[in-house]
């Protein structure tokens, strides 16, 4: 199998799971799901198989896919370092997401649906991965936006999917917009949209990179990376089922806008790299404080989605994009993890997701329990867990580069503790605060063997120099550069202490605060405004919300009543009307006296008299 | 063969100028037949009808086999010391009048049927209008024009009021033939001018036989701006213009549309328009043509006016035959777009016979479903009685819609072609505002003919299903209506077939 | 010279109405005679459609594959029944032999009154679609045009919802309206050309040679649009299209706002813009601010509406606007995306049409207030839905991706066009808002109050067979072309590049990296 | 002194007009008749003198013509209002619009 025949088939096993599924195993839940899995399963080893023949060189093949005029538009694979790292995270951390969901969407009755998107989402996600120009990115990246909706959307019946749904996809679409927008002006800027290409004019003609090209793509990032001020999609999109969440919402598309930002690191100027780091910064900071008013599990980790998405923002603003896909990829590890154990503990529940209705879950669901604290530990930054290392790292090149930027990355690592300590807490310990979580069972293997490899990750995953040599070349690159900074070896010890300080801080202090398994919030018991200005989240809901309804509707019901009455209304029956009257008037002429139409006669005459009159 | 006999009427008639209104001395014979028959027994008078439209067949068939005109050689050339011309045109209006007496008479037949009328006076009648409207369009002196105008006239006075136990065909009778008599008057005291102009030796060009057309011709091109002939001539076309129902001397067409009965209604609609287009354009190329500056405004507003008029009242006319009336005015007001591109652009006289052939067709299709739909007095269908006609009548309202879409000018009838064929015509005199306002006229004459056609398919209901009140059609019926649309339908996508005639 | 193809395709105009002749007739008809006749009238086209897509031969650029002449009786006005197809109709063509026969399909089922008329009509309809753009000659161009147009009025007269009356008097007079204004312009073009005929190469060869003064070319262009523009929809003459379709039975809606109504854009892209270009240039600031107020004004106005088939009515004009701004372009980019973006709104809309009508027997009510919750009792019906919705607000995967995208692409080309790019992009976003209302609203949440009392009934069952069939064919040839838009684009490419400049605007570079050259940005025309 | 051209026309100008005022103003059909006729008699008047003037005979001729045709429509006239009296009982001018609009 030649590595482009391999990267076709890791590309179309998913799409041709999904076709299948859509035909054919509509009504077989069960069918589905196993060709399903079986389909992730089948695309992992043939990924596995590409970036191992892929070597040192990259991976390109290209095929013509629509021309008119001078507008190309190729259809192709790039794998190189990045995209193969993110490959394999993509298609491994999917795999054990697929197995995840066997046990989990067990019971479900749209299993072939779940399913069939899942495939589908797989399918678009790899296609972003392994696009070659922007154009390809941009079509997979509204496709995964699709899967995205559609599983968000899955329990279809209640009225949070709904919304969720609709809210996901047009929050997206904004953001498209720009992108779209970015992407047009990129080709007629550079004549291609190829990234080599393009990679290639920006290094010989510097002067080509265009800041306002490039604030018009990044506006993709903030939208499918969930970054200001497009972020209010997130927390909402955890109305999908669980696996999505952790899949989608979690380990691979909302990281997608940074692997985007990755691939074209090149077209970003200066200017636009650090109000990406600025925009990563405020991001990590305002979900950190934000978590802390949400009682559900999942908006809980959501929160904690954006916040290092923020992150990763930083990093890659700060200059250190290897650093940024470091995070992105430990963190797919942890939060995966965190996410499906929290789908564990929510199918051990029954669907119960508020934390202080949970309580004592340590004893009655130990595995999850055991795995979900590594990843809470991972996420903290602990040291030697796959956190620590891409967030130290993180924190370097901050205060190396931006002394206000490490403050506030710090403050946010310290929040993370701090709602992570607060969720593990009152969820894991104490007794059973409901009869959901005291009759909660250890979830089935299906689900527990993903959280074991996943937790193993999170431990070790930090590990740069035990992943296999192809993968992370510019992580380690980035590392090595970040090494050799100046000023480096005091920074980490200074991160070494503030960071460490920061999660135990953190920890401790939600223990402290909170309470083990208290049972209602006591920062809401004693500092009600705090908890409702927290819980407001900066009214970004609200404003929108405001928008929607009060702007943008009544805007649209005034149009469309000018558009009713006044043009077809007024206008056009108007000049109907005015046809109709014109027309009774003329009839009314008809009076059938034959004086009257002799009348007309000596009229007539005279009127052409008065034409003869003309001439003489 | 059809070569040998011309050949041999042609050597008659360079002897005997007779053979040249053959077929309207022909005409004559039969209608004067017609009466003889009636005074022989009950029992042949029944046949009336048959020997009519017999005998008219015979001479549509003859008229087809033989051109007349050809006999007299070359065209243009005139007959009867100047008082005939043959043109172009004069052979195929020729078919058209005989063709429309024939359609009228079996309009006729349908209409008589059941009616304690008098039968062979109305066919006598009809041949004799036609018959006198062929001779109108080829004569070529203001005596013939006269009186053949006169003799179509005078029997269209009887036609009107033809059934004279309804008051509304009398009243229709008296106010045409009041109307009738004082455009006359008008039209006389025009010819009167001219020929008190064209005769006067103190004037250059002056001829002693001024009633020619030709030596008016000339005498004009001399004179074009003398007073009296300006004024004989607005006259001349006023007295034309109440024939052809145009604006402003078309009051009268919907009263009279609507009392007359059926098959007179679509004579007067249909020939009597045409002849007097016919006169108008013989006028227009002959005598009138160096009047053209002080005529062109005048056609052009006569145009507009009919157009607009027409179509603004006929939209809110609820009854059938005045709306036909009025539809009527608005297509003279279309013909009245190509009579005045005529001055610019040769072929237009094509475009005017093809829109009146179409016309034609289009009209006895309409007429036809109306003489066959309902019984009672025509003269009270309006459009709501029409609702859901097609539920009982599918074949009567399909006729009907390809007859309307004719009318509207809507491919692939030929009403769309002749209306093209115009439009071009008129863009090509850079008649721009008249082409605007024809535009706006169809747009506005949409709204009746679709609302009549949505009418027969409309579910509604009614209180008065005239569908169920007809009977369904005859054989004999189906078969003329068939003709009819195929004909049409023919016309509008393969219009060379008029020059095969 | 017999050209057997050519026999195909005119075949293809006739045997749809030989079929609506028979069937006029055939109120005695069984229900199964009935089908089959029109299903060889509605088959025939597109099995033909086909087959001249494969026999089609992309080397005759600037020529008419398959052409034939048949002579009418008008020769002296250059008239001929003039039928072949070129890389700019034939997309057309085939989408309307598989609209046609996606909705011939629907209607044999549909329990219409008088079925045999009704198919009648529409295989009428039909006839007249595949002549319009097999059409060389531009006097039937139109003909075939209006001899279509006139079955929809009678259809929406007869078999249309509530308010047919006044909807369908309305349309047809606007409509008639917009086809007189295009037909002066074809009229204004042959006379004022000198060409002496109305076939569409002679006059593109004349015109080459003898090119017309700029105020005759703004005038007439003038007519073309405004007469093309009433019959699209371009705004602010869309009034009758919302209500039209609205009123409109199933499928008329799908023929009509599927096919028919490209015929004003397949006008301008095929004649009125190559052969007036300078009169386009004038028309450039009305165009594109009309089309603008296309996307965005009628696009916040279907934001607001409550009934789904005045919704899709609406966002059916909204999604013109694109096309109009393709056409604007004035760039081969521009005219292809605007042909891409006309096949698949064709499609899309057609489908979304008819699925509001299967949505409708399940609801009995176009409400979309009073529905919720279908997607639990008609999944597949609502996979359909949404399906269509993402097509026509442009999901890539599907045709309309293409359409919109290739024309922001156009517009950006330019300098003197990039401006519009940013608004026209804005409708990516308002048809999302509304495409994705109407599906939640629908199918999502629970079952509004009177729906849910119809809940149990038979009725509100998943989609049939007979439904399920013309939607999978409109949703394949949707997917199709958004998988493989070279199947439209390389032939129409060719073609295209003839008829429109080539603007030559990509930017040059040196080949060999490190030099800093750039020769770019500068344009030619 | 002679009679000149103008004087005969100018006499048949205002017999013209009179029958044109008779035809406007007159309630009675048969009078309207009368009045038309009398504008027939007008140009009949007005034919003769050009014939005379101009030298020609066909006005003259032309005016046997025009009597006859007078002499049949007053004929066909007479009888259509006979009838129309028969039903309607009236003549008037005013009462003869059951044809409108």
């Amino acid at each position: 199998m030649t590595p482009v025949t391999a990267l076709t088939l890791t590309l179309l096993i998913p799409l041709a799971s999904a076709a299948g599924i859509a035909f054919f195993l509509r009504r077989r839940g069960g069918l589905a799901s196993t060709l399903s899995v079986a389909a992730a399963a089948l695309l992992c080893i043939c990924s596995f198989i590409a970036i191992n023949a892929r070597g040192d060189a990259a991976i390109v093949a290209s095929w013509d896919w629509l021309s008119f005029g001078e507008f190309k538009v190729s259809m192709g694979f790039l794998l190189d370092d990045v995209a193969a790292t993110m490959l394999a995270m993509v298609s491994f951390v999917g795999l054990l997401i697929h197995v995840f969901s066997l046990g989990y969407m067990k019971s479900d009755k749209a299993q072939a649906r779940f399913f069939g998107g899942l495939s589908i989402f797989m399918f678009s996600m790899i296609g972003i991965i392994l696009a070659d120009n922007l154009i390809m990115i941009f079509v997979f990246w509204e496709l995964v936006g699709f899967s995205s909706y559609m599983l968000i959307g899955h329990y279809l019946e209640t009225e949070e999917a709904k919304a969720a749904s609709k809210k996901a996809f047009i929050v997206n679409r904004v953001g498209d917009l720009g992108f779209l927008i970015g992407i047009v002006l990129a080709y007629w800027h550079f004549g291609t949209t190829d990234l080599t290409k393009m990679e290639q004019l920006t290094l010989g003609h510097p002067e080509l990179v265009n800041a306002g090209i490039a604030a018009f793509l990044i506006c993709g990032f903030i939208g499918k990376s969930a970054q200001f001020p497009l972020h209010v999609w997130l927390p909402d999109a955890m109305a999908g089922p669980t696996p999505v969440s952790a899949l989608i919402h979690a380990a691979t598309m909302v990281a997608a806008g940074i692997y985007f930002l990755i691939r074209i690191s090149f077209l970003l100027p200066v200017e636009v790299l650090g109000f990406v780091a600025w925009l990563g910064t405020a991001v990590a900071v305002y979900a950190g404080f934000c978590a802390y008013a949400q009682n559900d599990i999942k908006r809980i980790l959501a929160y904690s989605t954006l916040s290092q998405l923020g992150y990763m923002a930083a990093a890659f603003g700060l200059g250190y994009p290897g650093i940024a896909l470091f995070h992105l990829i430990t963190h797919a590890f942890f939060k995966a993890l965190l996410f499906l154990g929290a789908g564990s503990v929510i199918h051990g529940c029954h669907h119960e997701q508020d934390i202080f209705k949970m309580g004592g879950l340590l004893k009655r669901m130990p595995i999850t329990a055991i795995t979900f604290a590594i990843g809470v530990l991972a996420l903290c930054g602990v040291y030697g867990l796959a956190g620590f290392y891409s967030k130290d790292a993180i924190l370097i090149a901050g205060g190396l580069e931006k002394t206000v930027i490490f403050i506030l990355l710090t403050l946010g690592a310290f929040l993370t503790a701090g709602y992570m300590g607060r969720l593990f807490w009152v969820a894991f310990l104490g007794a059973p605060k409901s009869d959901a979580a005291s009759h909660a069972k250890e979830s089935p293997l299906t689900m527990v063997i993903p959280l074991l490899i996943l937790a193993g990750l999170s431990v070790v995953g930090g590990m740069i120099q035990l992943w296999p040599e192809g993968l992370g070349a510019l992580i380690r690159f980035d590392l090595e550069r970040l090494h050799h900074a100046e000023g480096y070896s005091a920074m980490h010890h200074d991160v070494l202490i503030y960071g460490s300080a920061a999660w135990v801080v953190g920890l401790l202090g939600a223990f402290f605060f909170y309470g083990v398994g208290a049972k209602d919030d006591r920062l809401a018991r004693i500092a009600p405004s705090v908890f409702a200005f927290l819980k407001a989240r900066l009214w970004f809901d609200e404003i929108y919300g405001f928008y929607v309804s009060q702007v943008q509707d009544r805007f649209a019901a005034i149009l469309s009543f000018l558009d009713v009455f006044l043009l077809r209304g007024l206008i056009i029956r108007g000049s109907a009307g005015l046809v109709g009257i014109l027309g009774l008037g003329v009839r009314t002429l008809h009076v059938g006296n034959l004086h009257a139409y002799v009348y007309w006669f000596l009229g007539g005459l005279l009127l052409f008299w008065a034409f003869v009159g003309t001439v003489l | 063969m059809n070569e040998g006999l011309a050949d041999f009427l042609r050597g008659i008639a360079a002897t005997n100028e007779w053979w040249y209104i053959m077929p309207e001395i022909l005409l004559a014979v039969l209608a004067l037949g017609l009466l003889v028959l009636e005074l022989l027994s009950p029992a042949i008078r029944k046949h009336v009808p048959r020997v009519a439209m017999g005998g008219l067949g015979l001479i549509l068939a003859l008229l087809l086999m033989v051109d007349c005109s050809d006999c007299m050689g070359a065209n243009g050339q005139s007959a009867f010391g100047g008082l005939l011309q043959s043109n172009e045109w004069s052979h195929l209006m020729r078919v058209f009048f005989v063709f429309s007496a024939l359609m009228v008479s079996y309009l006729g037949g349908i209409f008589l049927a059941g009616r304690n009328l008098a039968q062979s006076e109305f066919y006598h009648l009809v041949i004799l209008v036609a018959a006198a409207m062929m001779l109108l369009v080829q004569s070529n002196h203001f005596v013939m024009l006269f009186v053949a105008l006169e003799m179509a006239t005078v029997a269209f006075y009887v036609l009107v009021a033809y059934r004279r136990t309804s008051s509304l065909s009398l009243e229709a009778g008296i106010k045409y033939l009041i109307l009738g008599a004082l455009s006359s008057s008008i039209l006389l005291f025009g010819i009167v001018l001219l020929y008190g102009a064209g005769g006067n030796p103190a004037l250059p060009g002056a001829s002693g036989d001024s009633l020619n057309f030709d030596a008016l011709e000339s005498f004009i091109a001399l004179n074009p701006d003398n007073p009296v002939v300006l004024t004989g001539a607005m006259l001349v076309l006023a007295g034309i213009c109440f024939k052809i129902g145009a604006v402003p001397f078309q009051i009268w067409v919907p009263d009279v549309y609507q009392g007359a009965p059926n098959p007179v209604t679509a004579y007067l609609a249909i020939a009597s328009k045409a002849a007097g287009f016919m006169v108008l354009l013989s006028l227009l190329h002959g005598p009138f043509l160096a009047l053209q500056d002080f005529l062109l405004p005048v056609l052009v507003f006569i145009a507009a006016a009919s157009i607009l008029f027409g179509n603004i009242a006929a939209v809110m006319q609820r009854n059938l035959k005045r709306l036909l009336g009025l539809s009527g005015i608005a297509h003279a007001g279309y013909l009245l777009i190509g009579v005045a591109a005529s001055f610019t652009i040769e072929w237009v006289d094509n475009a005017v016979v093809f829109y009146l052939i179409t016309y034609l067709l289009a009209s006895f299709v309409v007429f036809l479903v109306l003489s066959l739909s309902g019984e009672g007095d025509d003269a009270d269908l309006n459009i709501e009685r029409y609702a859901n006609f097609s539920r009982e009548q599918p074949f009567l309202s399909g006729a009907l819609t390809c007859g309307l879409g004719s009318l509207a000018g809507i491919p692939p009838m030929g009403g769309f072609v002749a209306k093209l064929l115009l439009f071009v015509a008129a863009f090509q005199a850079g008649l721009y505002g008249l082409l605007g306002v024809a535009v706006l006229g169809v747009v506005i004459s949409v709204y009746y003919y679709f609302g009549w056609i949505r009418a027969l398919y409309f579910n509604g209901s009614s209180v008065t299903a005239l569908g169920e009140a007809s009977n369904a059609p005859t054989l004999q019926n189906r078969f003329v209506l068939c003709a009819l649309v195929v004909a049409i339908v023919v016309l509008g996508i393969f219009p060379a077939v008029v020059s095969l005639v | 010279m017999f050209d057997p193809n050519a026999t195909v395709l005119l075949a293809a105009i006739l045997v749809p109405l030989f079929a609506g002749v028979v069937l006029a007739f055939g109120s005695g008809y069984t229900g199964g005679m009935r089908r089959g006749v029109a299903l060889g009238g509605f088959g025939y086209p597109l099995v033909a459609a086909f087959f001249l897509a494969f026999r089609f031969d992309p080397a005759q650029v600037g020529a008419y594959n398959f052409e034939s002449k048949l002579a009418t009786g008008l020769d002296s006005f250059g008239i001929y029944l003039h039928l072949g197809l070129n890389g700019i109709s034939l997309p057309l063509f085939l989408l309307a032999g598989v609209v046609g026969f996606a909705a011939g399909l629907y209607a044999m089922f549909s329990n219409a009154e008088r079925p045999h008329l009704y198919l009648a009509l529409m295989l009428f309809m039909q006839s007249g679609l595949m002549g319009t753009f097999a059409s060389v000659d531009i006097f039937f161009f139109y003909f075939f045009h209006e001899f279509a147009l006139i079955p929809t009025f009678i259809m929406i007269a007869v078999w249309g919802g509530t308010g047919r009356r006044t909807a369908a008097m309305e349309m047809t007079i606007y409509l008639t309206l917009g086809a007189m204004l295009s037909l002066l312009g074809l009229v204004s073009l042959y006379v004022t050309s000198g060409a002496e005929s109305f076939s569409l190469p002679e006059l593109r060869d004349y015109l080459a040679t003898h090119p017309l003064s700029e105020t005759l070319q703004a005038n007439i262009f003038g007519l073309l649009l405004f007469g093309f523009g009433i019959l699209v929809s371009l705004f602010p003459f869309h009034s009758w299209a919302p209500k039209g379709y609205a009123s409109a039975p199933t499928g008329t809606a799908m023929l009509h706002a599927g096919v028919l109504k490209k015929f004003g854009l397949y006008g301008l892209l095929q004649i009125g813009v190559p052969l007036l270009p300078v009169g386009m240039a004038h028309w450039f600031p009305w165009l594109a601010w009309l089309a603008l107020g296309n996307i965005i004004i009628i696009g916040l106005v279907t934001i607001a509406q409550r009934d789904l088939k005045l919704m899709l009515g609406y966002s059916s004009v909204m999604h013109m606007g694109y096309a109009f701004l393709g056409i604007a372009a004035f760039s081969v980019v521009g005219a292809g995306g605007a042909l891409l973006m006309m096949v698949a709104h064709g499609l899309s809309v057609a489908l979304l049409f008819m699925l509001s009508t299967c949505i409708y027997h399940r609801s009995l009510t176009f409400d979309l207030g009073a529905m919720g919750g279908l997607a639990v009792k008609a999944p597949v019906l609502c996979a359909f839905f949404v399906a269509a919705s993402m097509a026509s607000i442009g999901l890539p995967g599907f045709g309309n991706f293409w359409g919109e995208f290739t024309i922001f692409m156009a517009l950006a080309e330019t300098e003197f066009t990039r401006w519009l790019v940013l608004p026209a992009a804005l409708g990516i976003i308002i048809s999302a808002i509304y495409g994705l209302r109407a599906v939640a609203n629908i199918f999502f949440g629970k079952p509004k109050a009177e729906f849910a009392a119809r809940w149990d009934s038979d009725e509100v069952k998943d989609l049939q067979g007979f439904e399920k069939t013309p939607a999978m064919i409109l949703l394949a040839a949707l997917v199709v072309i958004g998988i493989f838009p070279r199947l439209v684009s390389d032939r129409a490419d060719a073609e295209l590049g003839g008829l429109y400049p080539i603007k030559e605007s990509l930017p040059q570079f040196e080949t060999t990296a490190g030099t800093p050259a750039v020769s770019g940005k500068e344009q030619t025309h | 002194m002679t009679i000149g051209l103008n004087a005969f026309l100018i006499v048949a100008g205002l017999l013209f007009a009179i029958g044109m005022l008779g035809v406007t103003l007159r309630r009675n059909t048969l009078v309207i008749f009368m009045s038309l006729e009398l504008m027939l008699n007008a140009v009949n008047l007005a034919l003769v003198t050009f014939s005379r003037y101009n030298g020609t005979m066909d006005g003259n001729l032309f005016v046997f013509f025009i009597i006859t045709v007078a002499a049949a429509e007053v004929a066909l006239g007479l009888a259509i209002i006979v009838a129309l009296f028969k039903r309607r009982e009236t003549i008037m001018v005013e009462q003869l619009n059951a044809l409108n609009r």
